[in-house]
C-alpha cells in the first residue's frame, strides 16, 4: 500500500555522521533509509527536521545539491529540539520534509558573476551549500571571495573544510576573522562588517550575506558604503515556521512568507517589506 | 446614566487639569450604542468617553499593565469591579500608588445576547429611561425592562458599595438592589443525579472552542505565563483535541482562581459560546463559604484567601458535598 | 427551481441525510453551531450565524496529520487515511460561502493541502439566503449578495417554503437524488429577494469605505500610529480568530499517547503571544504587532497575494463576539482616512 | 508515560497512588517489607509532600489511563513541613467536590493519611480503594480517547 502523500507528512532520514564543529554547533549527515539524499534541493533551500514528540523546526540544508550521497545540516544548540539533536548518536532516525523555499539564483542571476560571500557564525550554514555548488561548477562563475567571521576561532564552523578545501580552490579567496584577540590565532581580528570595509571589495561582485540579524544590518551598511547596489546583495532569513508552505500563517513579513517566497531575498526586495524584523 | 456620564467627565477633567492623574481608563463609544471598548483617554479626547448600561468590561485587569507605566491613571470602576481591583492589590499585581480609583455607580449591565434571545435583533439605537429600554431595530421598535436583559452577574449584584475608591461619583437615582439567589443554579445542579450533571457539563463544555477569552479577561488569571501555554507543562494546547481537554482546561482554570475569584462574571460575559462558566466558580465559592466560613474575595486588600490558609479541623476531602449521589 | 414546504422540512433533512452525512445549524444549550443531523435534532435555520463558521467542516479545529512510532533509534511513519466520508452542509450563508473561496485560495494553491482538498471534494455546500440580516452584517461591502448565496445548491426561504436551485453540477447531482421536492417557478422567490434587498439598504455598515485599504497599502498603514491605540484593550484571546470564517492559521503539535506520537494540526491565532516565538526571541513582541498582523493580513497582505480579494467577508461574527468590542470595522474606519491620504 | 493496561477480559482497575516521601511512601515500603498483599496495579508516585500534588497531576493520571487516584500524606499535624498536608486537605476537598459536581463518580479520587508506621493500614487502604474502583468500573468520564486503543 502506498502511503498517503502530503507535504506535511515527512520522510525518514538516518543520521550517519555527527561532526562537532564548535562548542555549540554540530553538523549532522543524513541519508534516506535506502541510501542517498532524502530529496533533491537547490542551494539555499531548507528542510523541516523533527524528532516526533520533541519538536519540528526549519533548518537550511548545508550540503550542496551536487552531493548526491547524503545531506548535511549544521545546527546550533539553542532550544528544545536542537538540544535533543545534539544529544543523539549516529544511527538515530529523524524525520525530514522539504525542500522548502526558494534558492539562491545560482543558475540565473549569479551565473558568470564574481561572488562575495559574507557570513557570521552559524550564518555560514546556508551559504556553505552555495559555496560548494559554485566550487563544483567552478567554470560557471567568476572570482569567489569568502569573508567569514565568528566570536572566536573555536566558533568557526567547518574550519577544516574552509582551510583544506575552499582555500585551496583556484580563484577562491578566503578571509577569516574573529571578534576578539585569542591565543593561537594569527589571522584578522575584528567584526565582519568592518573587515568587509577594510577589504574594500569592488562593486562588480554579487554579495551573499548571512549571519545574525545585527551583523546583516551592519554588513548591508558596509556594502552600501563600498558602493554596492541593493540589487547586488542577497540574504537569507529565518522566522518561526510550522508548515513550510505558506499556509500556517506565521512567518510572513508583510505579504511575503519567508518559508515560501524566501528564505532568500534580494536586498531591494527586502527593502520594500515592512520593517517588522 | 447620562447625568453620571457628565459627572464622570467633569471629575476626570478636573483631575487631569490639576495633575492628579495624567490619563483616564474608561470606555469609548463604539460603532453601535452597545459595543463600548475599554480605552485610555487624555485631556484631548476625554469627550469620547462613554458611560451607560453597556459598559460591561471590568477594567481592573488593565491596571496591571497601566500601573507599570509612568504617571498615574484614573480608573473608572463600577462597584463590583472594585472587588477585582482589591484582589489584585492583595496579590501585588497593581501598584496602588499609580492608580486613582473613581467609583462609578451602576444600575446593572445589559446583555446584548439576552436582547437577541428576546428577538430584539438588528439594533439601531437604544434609549434608556429609568429601568426601561426602548430599542429601535431594523425590524421595528421594541421595548424591554433593563432588569430582564441583565448580565448574569448583575442578577446577584454585590451592591452599590465600593471596596476601594479614592473618590466616587454620586448616583442621582439609585436602584433597588436585585437579590436573586446567587447559588440557585449551583444548588439545582447539585440536586441532579451524577449522570444528569455529567450530561449538563458535557453539553456545555463541548461547546468550548478554546479561544481563551475567559482566561484572558479574568482578573484572577494574571499569571505571566499560563500553564496551558507552557510547552514544558505537558498540558499546553491550543485546541480541545479530546473531550478530556475541554474538561481539564475548565476544571483547572476554575481551580486556579478558587478563593481568589470575586465572581465578577467576566468569563461568562465574554464566552462566545455562552458557556455558564460562573457556575464553576460559584461552586467553589459556595463550598468555601459553607466549609471554611463566608468569604468574599476582594472585599478587602490584605486578608489571606481560603486556599492559602487552613484550620486544624478542616473538612476531609470527599466529605464536602459536590452533588447528590 | 424546486421547493419543499417548511412543515415538511424534516422529510427533506431525512432525505439528505440518507444520501450523505448532513451537517446543519443545530442549537445546543443556547448556542447555534454546525452539527450532524439526526432524527429529532434541534435545527435552527433562523439563526443568522452559527458561532463557529462552517470552515470547521473543511478545516477542522484539530485533525491528525501523521503518527509516529518510536522504536529505539528508528521511527515508523503512519499517515491516516484521507477523509472520505461524503457529506452535505446545509444552511451556509452567502458570507460563509465566500469565505470558502478565500480558504480555497490558501489550501488549494500549490502545494495543495490534501486534507482540505479531500473534504472540499467530499462536501456538498447548500447555502441559504438571509432573511433577516443584522446591524453587524457588512457582506455587501465585499460585493457579496446574500440573496444569491452560491455554493453547490442555493436555497431561499419564502412564504412557508424552502426553494432550492442547483448552482454546480455537483449540486445538481445531489438534488436529483432527493425525492420529496416539488417543481417551482423562479418568480416565487422574488418577494423574499426584494424584501432582503430593502433590508440590506438599511444596514448601518453598508457604506463602510475600504477605499485605499488594499494590497498596496502596506507602506501607508504598517507604520500607523493608530495601531497602539486600537490594540490597547485587546485581550490577546483567540475569539475573533476562531469564529472567523476565513482565518486559517494553524499550529502543528505532537501528542504522546503513550503508544505513538500523534502529530496533529489545530487552529492557531496570530493574536497569541507564542504564535511567532522562537528559541531566540519573538519578532512580534507585544499585542500591538500581533493585532496589526491580523488586520493587515486580512485587509492588505491577503489582497496583495490574491488579486485584491480581502480575507474578510463581512459576516460580523467578530463584531458581535469580541469581548472588548474591537473589530475589523473599527479598525477599517480608523485607518481609512490614513490610507486615503 | 502510559500506564499499561492488562489485556485480560476481567476489569482490573489501575490506580495511581501519590505518596508523600516522609510518611506514606515509607508506609508503602513497610507494607512491602512486611510482605502484606495489595494489588500490583497500584502505581505509586513518590512526591515530596501531599501538597505537591497539583490537581493537574490527578487529571493527567486519569487522562493516561488511571481508573482511580489516591493521595496519601502524613496525618494532619504530622507533616514533615509542618503545614503542607493542611493545604493539601483544602485543595483536595475542593477539587473532589468539583469533580463530583461535574458528574464524575464520587469515590474515584481519595485522600488518606498514612504514617510511616502504618504498613498494615497502607495495604488495607489500597485493597479497599481498588475494591471501590472495581465497583465503579472503568474511568469513562475523564478518559482521553487518544490514549486508549
Amino acid at each position: 500500500m502506498s502511503m498517503r502523500q502530503d507535504t506535511l507528512i515527512p520522510k525518514i532520514g538516518v543520521i550517519t555522521d555527527i561532526r562537532k564543529d564548535t562548542p555549540d554547533v554540530k553538523t549532522f549527515r543524513a541519508v534516506a533509509p535506502e541510501g542517498g539524499v532524502v530529496f533533491q534541493h537547490m542551494p539555499g533551500q531548507c528542510a523541516m527536521l523533527s524528532i516526533p514528540g520533541v519538536g519540528e523546526a526549519m533548518f537550511s540544508i548545508t550540503s550542496s545539491p551536487t552531493n548526491t550521497e547524503y545531506m548535511e545540516f549544521s545546527i546550533k544548540k539553542c532550544g528544545c529540539l536542537t538540544d535533543w539533536l545534539h544529544q543523539m548518536d549516529v544511527g538515530q532516525q529523524i524525520t525530514i520534509r522539504g525542500p522548502y523555499g526558494n534558492a539562491f539564483p545560482v543558475e540565473t542571476e549569479l551565473k558568470g558573476k564574481d561572488l562575495l560571500f559574507i557570513a557570521g557564525g552559524i550564518g555560514l550554514a546556508p551559504l556553505r551549500s552555495v559555496i560548494n555548488y559554485v566550487r563544483h561548477y567552478r567554470e560557471n562563475y567568476g572570482k569567489i571571495d569568502i569573508v567569514y567571521g565568528s566570536r572566536s576561532k573555536d566558533d568557526l564552523v567547518d574550519f577544516d573544510e574552509i582551510r583544506n578545501e575552499w582555500a585551496n580552490t583556484e580563484g577562491v579567496n578566503v578571509y577569516l576573522t574573529i571578534d576578539r584577540e585569542q591565543e593561537g590565532w594569527d589571522g584578522h581580528v575584528g567584526f565582519v562588517p568592518n573587515y568587509v570595509k577594510e577589504l574594500g571589495f569592488s562593486t562588480d561582485k554579487t554579495a551573499l550575506v548571512c549571519g545574525p540579524p545585527i551583523m546583516i544590518k551592519f554588513v548591508l551598511g558596509a556594502l552600501s558604503e563600498l558602493g554596492f547596489d541593493k540589487k547586488q546583495v542577497y540574504t537569507t532569513m529565518e522566522l518561526r515556521m510550522k508548515c513550510g508552505v505558506g499556509k500556517c500563517g506565521r512567518c510572513n513579513i508583510g505579504s511575503k512568507y519567508v518559508c515560501k517566497d524566501g528564505p532568500v531575498f534580494r536586498c531591494d526586495e527586502l527593502e520594500e517589506l515592512p520593517d517588522e524584523y | 446614566m447620562q447625568a453620571v456620564e457628565k459627572a464622570i467627565k467633569e471629575k476626570a477633567r478636573a483631575l487631569l487639569a490639576d495633575g492628579t492623574v495624567d490619563r483616564v481608563l474608561g470606555w469609548e463609544k463604539g460603532e453601535y450604542c452597545y459595543d463600548n471598548t475599554p480605552a485610555v483617554f487624555t485631556e484631548e479626547d476625554i469627550d469620547r468617553l462613554v458611560y451607560n448600561s453597556f459598559c460591561g468590561a471590568n477594567l481592573s485587569k488593565y491596571l496591571i499593565a497601566e500601573s507599570k507605566k509612568e504617571g498615574r491613571v484614573l480608573a473608572l470602576l463600577k462597584p463590583c469591579d472594585t472587588y477585582s481591583f482589591n484582589q489584585l492589590i492583595k496579590e501585588h499585581r497593581i501598584d496602588r500608588e499609580k492608580v486613582y480609583v473613581l467609583g462609578v455607580p451602576c444600575h446593572g449591565i445589559a446583555d446584548v445576547e439576552k436582547l437577541n434571545v428576546k428577538g430584539i435583533k438588528g439594533i439601531e439605537s437604544i434609549a434608556e429611561d429609568g429601568g426601561r429600554l426602548t430599542v429601535q431595530t431594523m425590524y421595528g421598535e421594541k421595548e424591554c425592562e433593563l432588569n430582564d436583559v441583565l448580565l448574569e452577574r448583575c442578577l446577584s449584584c454585590k451592591g452599590p458599595e465600593y471596596m476601594a475608591a479614592d473618590d466616587t461619583v454620586e448616583d442621582p437615582a439609585p436602584v433597588e438592589l436585585r437579590k436573586h439567589d446567587r447559588f440557585g443554579m449551583v444548588e439545582k445542579l447539585m440536586q441532579m443525579t451524577p449522570d444528569e450533571r455529567f450530561e449538563f457539563w458535557r453539553s456545555e463544555l463541548s461547546k468550548c472552542i478554546r479561544c481563551n477569552a475567559c482566561r484572558n479577561v479574568c482578573p484572577a488569571c494574571s499569571c505571566l505565563k499560563c500553564v496551558f501555554d507552557n510547552d514544558a507543562s505537558g498540558v499546553s494546547s491550543k485546541a480541545n483535541v479530546d473531550t478530556f481537554e475541554e474538561n481539564m482546561f475548565h476544571i483547572i482554570r476554575a481551580f486556579h482562581v478558587a478563593g481568589r475569584c470575586t465572581d465578577c462574571g467576566e468569563c461568562s460575559r465574554v464566552c462566545p459560546q455562552g458557556i455558564p462558566l460562573h457556575l464553576l466558580n460559584r461552586k467553589f465559592i459556595k463550598d468555601i463559604n459553607e466549609n471554611y466560613g463566608e468569604y468574599q474575595a476582594g472585599a478587602d486588600d490584605s486578608s489571606p484567601w481560603p486556599l492559602v490558609s487552613y484550620t486544624q479541623d478542616d473538612v476531609e476531602p470527599g466529605k464536602m458535598e459536590g452533588g447528590k449521589n | 427551481m424546486q421547493k419543499i414546504a417548511m412543515d415538511r422540512i424534516s422529510e427533506f433533512y431525512s432525505a439528505m441525510a440518507a444520501e450523505r452525512a448532513l451537517y446543519l445549524p443545530l442549537k445546543k444549550r443556547g448556542a447555534v453551531n454546525f452539527g450532524r443531523w439526526q432524527e429529532g435534532a434541534d435545527v435552527d435555520i433562523d439563526a443568522l450565524h452559527t458561532v463557529k463558521s462552517p470552515k470547521d467542516l473543511f478545516f477542522p479545529q484539530s485533525e491528525d496529520i501523521v503518527a509516529f512510532k518510536m522504536k529505539g533509534k528508528e521511527i515508523e511513519i503512519d499517515a491516516p487515511d484521507t477523509p472520505d466520508e461524503p457529506f452535505a452542509v446545509f444552511g451556509v450563508r452567502a458570507c460563509d460561502a465566500r469565505a470558502m473561496e478565500v480558504l480555497d485560495r490558501v489550501f488549494l494553491s500549490e502545494p495543495v493541502d490534501t486534507y482540505y482538498r479531500a473534504r472540499r471534494e467530499n462536501g456538498v455546500v447548500i447555502t441559504l439566503a438571509c432573511t433577516a440580516p443584522e446591524e453587524t452584517c457588512f457582506c455587501s461591502v465585499f460585493g457579496i449578495d446574500p440573496a444569491q448565496p452560491g455554493g453547490d445548491v442555493s436555497t431561499w426561504l419564502s412564504g412557508g417554503f424552502l426553494y432550492l436551485k442547483a448552482v454546480t453540477e455537483k449540486g445538481e447531482a445531489f438534488l436529483a437524488g432527493l425525492t420529496p421536492l416539488e417543481e417551482a417557478n423562479d418568480a416565487e422567490i422574488e418577494p423574499a429577494v426584494r424584501a432582503l434587498e430593502e433590508t440590506m439598504e438599511r444596514l448601518p455598515l453598508k457604506d463602510l469605505d475600504l477605499t485605499g485599504i488594499d494590497g498596496n497599502a502596506t507602506e501607508k498603514l504598517f507604520g500607523s500610529e493608530q495601531w497602539a491605540e486600537l490594540s490597547r484593550a485587546c485581550l490577546g484571546c483567540g475569539t475573533c480568530t476562531y469564529i472567523c470564517p476565513t482565518c486559517q492559521c494553524y499550529d502543528i503539535r505532537d501528542f504522546d499517547t503513550g503508544k505513538e506520537i500523534r502529530r496533529y494540526r489545530c487552529w492557531d491565532s496570530c493574536m497569541y503571544s507564542d504564535f511567532t516565538r522562537m528559541a531566540h526571541g519573538n519578532p512580534r513582541k507585544s499585542q500591538v504587532e500581533r493585532f496589526r498582523q491580523r488586520f493587515m493580513h486580512k485587509l492588505v497582505y491577503f489582497p496583495a497575494n490574491n488579486d485584491g480579494m480581502y480575507s474578510c467577508v463581512g459576516c460580523g461574527r467578530c463584531v458581535a463576539k469580541c469581548p472588548i468590542s474591537m473589530n475589523i470595522v473599527k479598525v477599517a474606519k480608523a485607518l481609512g482616512a490614513e490610507a486615503r491620504k | 508515560m502510559q500506564i499499561e493496561k492488562q489485556e485480560t477480559g476481567e476489569f482490573k482497575p489501575l490506580i495511581v497512588a501519590f505518596c508523600c516521601n516522609w510518611c506514606s511512601y515509607a508506609g508503602a515500603d513497610l507494607a512491602g517489607t512486611s510482605r502484606l498483599n495489595y494489588p500490583a496495579n497500584v502505581k505509586i508516585i513518590r512526591v515530596p509532600c501531599s501538597c505537591r500534588v497539583n490537581p493537574l497531576f490527578i487529571l493527567r493520571a486519569f487522562q493516561r489511563g488511571a481508573d482511580g487516584v489516591i493521595i496519601n500524606g502524613c496525618h494532619p499535624g504530622d507533616c514533615h513541613y509542618s503545614t503542607g498536608n493542611y493545604y493539601a486537605r483544602r485543595r483536595m476537598a475542593l477539587l473532589f467536590s468539583m469533580l463530583e459536581y461535574l458528574g464524575i463518580e464520587k469515590g474515584r479520587t481519595r485522600v488518606e493519611w498514612v504514617s510511616a508506621a502504618e504498613g498494615q493500614r497502607f495495604a488495607q487502604v489500597m485493597n479497599e480503594f481498588v475494591e471501590t474502583i472495581y465497583h465503579l468500573g472503568e474511568n469513562k468520564r475523564l478518559e482521553d480517547l487518544r490514549c486508549k486503543r
